[in-house]
């Protein structure tokens, strides 16, 4: 698989490639091969599709705990994903990373984080190099609806916007940050924040694809002609868990009705339904075969070797003491 | 009798705090739920203004924290994650720490900042498994360690009673643990003294939080060779000095098997503490993480970088063959 | 001296007061009376005193490290308060914490903060815990124009806003951050950060105290009707250097021409236009006498005891292990 | 021959390293200025893209630091208040030194801190004059204080160089120090590579930043009664415990002279460490900071909570009347 482009079918590959992609992990996590867990991006496909349909290769993007989708749809390969996913050294990360930290230097992917909001400054730096190097690469960081309530990323907005860096802020509204609604969380309007930089900023159907690429376009286009961010905030609701923990727990903060409801606006169905019936059934097969191999290609990777747990620590090369050594 | 889990113990030295001081509150992220478990059910007996659902705020709400505290409140604020206290470390160490001198002992600070979950839950990978307890130390900030489920009701229970800041890290690998204790035994357990879990002749092992059971365990292995007494200290800082000289006066030799990084941990304090005041017949020894660990995320990797028992056995083994025999 | 009042003739005290507390306060900065040097408020009084002739005694406020003028305002004796600048046992804080740390908690001054922007969480914790205990008490936060791209300013921005609390922002633009101007720091307008978090955001003329007054008073009933809180941004400019250092160093950042058009608009002239000749005379006697009785006061003061270095570290009255004991 | 200053040495560093590679620029506050004189004149001879002034956002700015450095450049961060690394330690400790181990090698984050005065500037007070060294040493952050001119040139040189991100902590003990050096002599030094000032055969000093100029004071001053040898690790983490071990090796006593708190500084490091590893004739010591400390503002205070060259000269002369004789 490469990154999403922006045709119909592309579209339509990347979201049915996340979908499945995210199932076929949980089943993981159910079996234990995953361990740890996973932040499902089940829901919110449209976004990382439309966003990275409208980038090119050497755009680099910014992640979250909830990264699988931004990972696949800036064209990481899905077996590598996969397998850091469950530990493997064939993973990207060698294993080493795990669902919140999958990278892929190569790919412009500069990684998924598991500190909420800490990705914008890393996406303004990498926006700064760019330009600073001549290229009118831009950068994309992804974060929710929570992340607009750290400090971090209101500073980001402001360097951003303070020096026209060609950053697009991309914020996926799903409604809550793990339990809390975003009602209760943000004062005024996630838009409202980023107009507050002066950085153009707008609410789009973060179910939809399309709507999401154009957004998309529009505020890469303004980047890279060097007239500075913008801010985009996609609408969409978490089909599945905050993280598959919750799976087991028994938590109450969404009401069946209101889950039941969120689900009707499925990023899939929306996308599918452009599509005739034959093609996508071939697009399904081709996610699905893809897929098979990827499994496959995970779980026979090798487990890392214990004795190089401490492995690529420092750059340097600096070997740190052992902790038992005496 | 029921079998208390440790989790339990901290949900109920909160609602017991909680009914019994008024100035007491809660607050964190997804505290009304619950999600960590230890603030479940609070939020429907006491109501929304004594457990306050924070956005992801986390240096605002622990600033604010010190205000209430300022003001007469009793906060007790949750992390989900020991990284968090990294983003609040100017929060915490550079105010709340320092307004009682910097006012002249005008002003004091009794905030409580529990972490539920500290060091490595397997599978979380290096931003979320972070033992953090020796940064606190050092800088001076009450920092306890509960290793059971009794002292974790015990400590937290005095640390919402203290005057002063005070963290208290509730270890991953120690909320599993259960004790055959009758509520109405809980009881305040004073910082700063520590407890002798096991008895014995020939070497202390300093043990912290959950590395307690696992040093009755390697303690109980090794019974018919050595005679090992296992030293839970419970306050990191301040650390129960005399406690220590007690024991290692009986003993004569030291290991100290803490879950933080070798360098400048608490291990380092331990030994040179020691090398200062005690006599000892061998030369100490630390079990702990390597220098500047980063905990990776693959299982096999992520416990080849902690201390576990077979270097705690070898360590006493060693400790035991060298030096002066007593 | 008490809280500035709102009188023509209170607000012209006040500034008065101000002005030549920071002179008086210079000259013993370069005597060596005063070891560490200021940053003097000079040129931003109207501020101060605006303010505080809106509160009643029992609000409180915090400040910065510009912040003589706001405790002088809000009612701490100026002796003790250059006391306190001289580093004596008499001052405020007992010599404890200097310029940037004057707090009088009795007079509702929970204290300068040496940090910009950490003193707006406090405040917003402090103004929950009035509503909390049922009084309808207002917190003030003071900060200058470069706090508002802290992060942890407007992570308090929302968390007052979402909670409506009695908070009054007030911003102190004086045109730079040390030597950066606030143009080339501040994306968008300062009170478009109010805004965007929902809160009634007003620019005023930061030199007039009547102004500054109006504007505070509206800003306090609302707060006082439990309708939230205000941001005021007050533009002034700085008539002194960003700290007596910059006396001795040769830095060029502002123009000499700014500077001199920027001190026309003068608040001790501006008020004092108020004012009959022979009032003015008269406040002004009185200000002298009571600042000759100040540095009288300070001087006489007795030096702390070196062996009460660390009074008051841990209010709960631990004593910590000394540096060179062994 | 020219007397280099510490501070002109610092300066003189970073113009060679910007002028070497075009990777390296200097991103801070007021650095355009040159408020802390380190910076002074850079931004001339650089221009503004290599000398950059961001507003006071220092998460931000140090995230984009990070996401500059992922990008192929060498950021420089200066701070200008040691305590300012708390607002960051999120951003240093949690996301730079990360990175690579994360990222299983893919990236590295060559980034380096500098702050200009750390430790106690007498008239700071609490919040301005920590000295939290050994706080990145724990994390495992590479660390160094340099403590002459010839060495804060080198030190800062590599740690430009180095691919990982360092602490470079200039002690405001240290700014004034001046040395007899060429320009031309001026070379890189190594990290965690120690440097014998004097050497000494009855005892080993360790001393750390400005406290090796007060240890050769010492030094001098003891000479008819001891021979003192004085070890500057100058790189606090890694350490350089080859170099100790030779010096001890020679002298069999130890005393470590650190202006960090005792509790986990690097203090106890250095007597862990000699604990496990060497054969000491009398039990070593430490003169540090007390525990916990919080700088009192009073010139007096503030200099009784300092490492002093009394206390070491007392340390020194204990360590020596004890023990077994060599
Ligand atoms: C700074 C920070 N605070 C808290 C957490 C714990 N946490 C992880 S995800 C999450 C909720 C994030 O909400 P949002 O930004 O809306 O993203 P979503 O999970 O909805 O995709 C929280 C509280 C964290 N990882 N980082
Ligand atoms: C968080 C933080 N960053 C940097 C500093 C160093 N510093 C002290 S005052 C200051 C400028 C503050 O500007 P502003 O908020 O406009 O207040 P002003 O000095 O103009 O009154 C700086 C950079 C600090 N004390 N705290
Ligand atoms: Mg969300
Ligand atoms: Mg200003």
């Amino acid at each position: 698989m490469a990154r999403a482009t922006d045709t119909r079918v592309g579209l339509y590959r990347t979201v049915r490639l996340i979908r499945r992609f995210e199932q076929r992990a949980v089943d993981l996590v159910d079996t234990g091969d995953i361990v740890g867990g996973i932040h499902p991006y089940t829901g919110q496909e449209a976004i990382a599709a439309g966003v990275c349909a409208a980038l090119r290769d050497d755009d680099v993007i910014t992640s979250t705990h909830r990264g699988h989708g931004h990972v696949l749809a800036k064209g990481a390969d899905p077996a590598r994903v996969l397998a850091e996913l469950a530990g493997r050294d064939t993973g990207l990360n060698r294993g080493r990373g795990g669902s919140m930290h999958a990278a892929d230097f190569a790919m412009g992917i500069l990684g998924a984080n598991a500190i909420v909001g800490a990705n914008a400054p890393i996406t303004v730096g990498a926006a700064w190099a760019a330009r600073h190097s001549g290229s009118d690469r831009v950068a994309v960081s992804f974060f929710g609806d929570g992340a607009v309530n750290q400090g971090v990323l209101l500073e980001s907005l402001n360097l951003a916007a303070l020096w026209r860096l060609p950053v697009l802020f991309v914020c996926e509204n799903n409604g809550y940050a793990t339990t809390l609604p975003v009602g209760e969380a943000v004062a005024g309007t996630i838009t409202g924040r980023g107009e507050a930089f002066g950085i153009p900023s707008v609410t789009v159907d973060g179910a939809d694809p399309v709507a999401v690429l154009t957004a998309a376009r529009t505020a890469v286009r303004r980047a890279r002609a060097g007239d500075g961010p913008s801010l985009i905030e996609c609408l969409a609701y978490r089909f599945d868990a905050h993280h598959t923990w919750e799976h087991r727990a028994r938590m109450r903060y969404r009401s069946d009705e209101e889950v039941h409801s969120g689900r009707l606006r499925d990023p899939v169905t929306i996308q599918g339904a452009r599509l005739a019936d034959a093609e996508r059934e071939r697009v399904d097969a081709e996610v699905e075969s893809t897929l098979d191999e990827a499994v496959a290609f995970a779980l026979a990777g090798p487990h890392p070797d214990p004795g190089g747990a401490l492995d690529h620590l420092y750059a340097s090369g600096l070997r740190p003491r052992q902790g038992g050594d005496h | 009798m029921p079998r208390l889990s440790y989790l339990k113990a901290l949900n109920r030295a909160l609602a017991d705090e909680l009914a019994r001081d008024p100035a007491v509150f809660v607050l964190g992220e997804d505290v009304r739920v619950g999600v960590s478990y230890v603030t479940a059910g609070l939020a429907g007996k006491f109501g929304p203004e004594r457990v306050v659902d924070a956005p992801l705020s986390e240096q605002a709400f622990t600033g604010f924290a010190t205000g209430a505290a300022l003001s007469g409140l009793r906060p007790v604020v949750e992390f989900q994650v020991p990284s968090l206290l990294f983003l609040v470390f100017e929060q915490i160490v550079n105010q709340a720490h320092k307004f009682s001198l910097m006012t002249g002992g005008q002003a004091c600070v009794p905030v409580t900042y529990l972490v539920t979950g500290s060091g490595s839950r397997t599978g979380w990978a290096g931003q979320h498994s972070d033992h953090p307890y020796s940064l606190f130390a050092h800088a001076g900030v009450k920092t306890v360690v509960p290793a059971t489920p009794a002292d974790a009701y015990g400590l937290l229970a005095t640390a919402i009673r203290d005057d002063d800041p005070v963290v208290v890290f509730a270890p991953a690998g120690a909320l599993g643990v259960r004790d055959d204790v009758e509520y109405a035994d809980l009881v305040a357990v004073p910082l700063g003294v520590g407890r002798v879990h096991r008895p014995g002749t020939q070497v202390t092992v300093v043990a912290i939080g959950h590395l307690v059971q696992d040093a009755l365990a390697v303690a109980d292995e090794l019974a018919a060779d050595v005679s090992v007494e296992v030293f839970d200290p419970r306050t990191v800082y301040p650390f129960d000095w005399d406690g220590l000289a007690a024991s290692v006066g009986k003993t004569g030799r030291l290991v100290v098997f803490d879950d933080s990084n070798r360098m400048c941990g608490i291990g380092a304090e331990v030994l040179a503490t020691a090398a200062e005041r005690f006599d000892l017949h061998a030369p100490p020894a630390r079990v702990c993480r390597p220098d500047g660990t980063v905990v990776p995320f693959a299982p096999a990797l992520d416990r080849a970088v902690r201390p576990d028992r077979d270097g705690l056995a070898t360590a006493i083994l060693k400790v035991l063959n060298n030096g002066r025999r007593p």
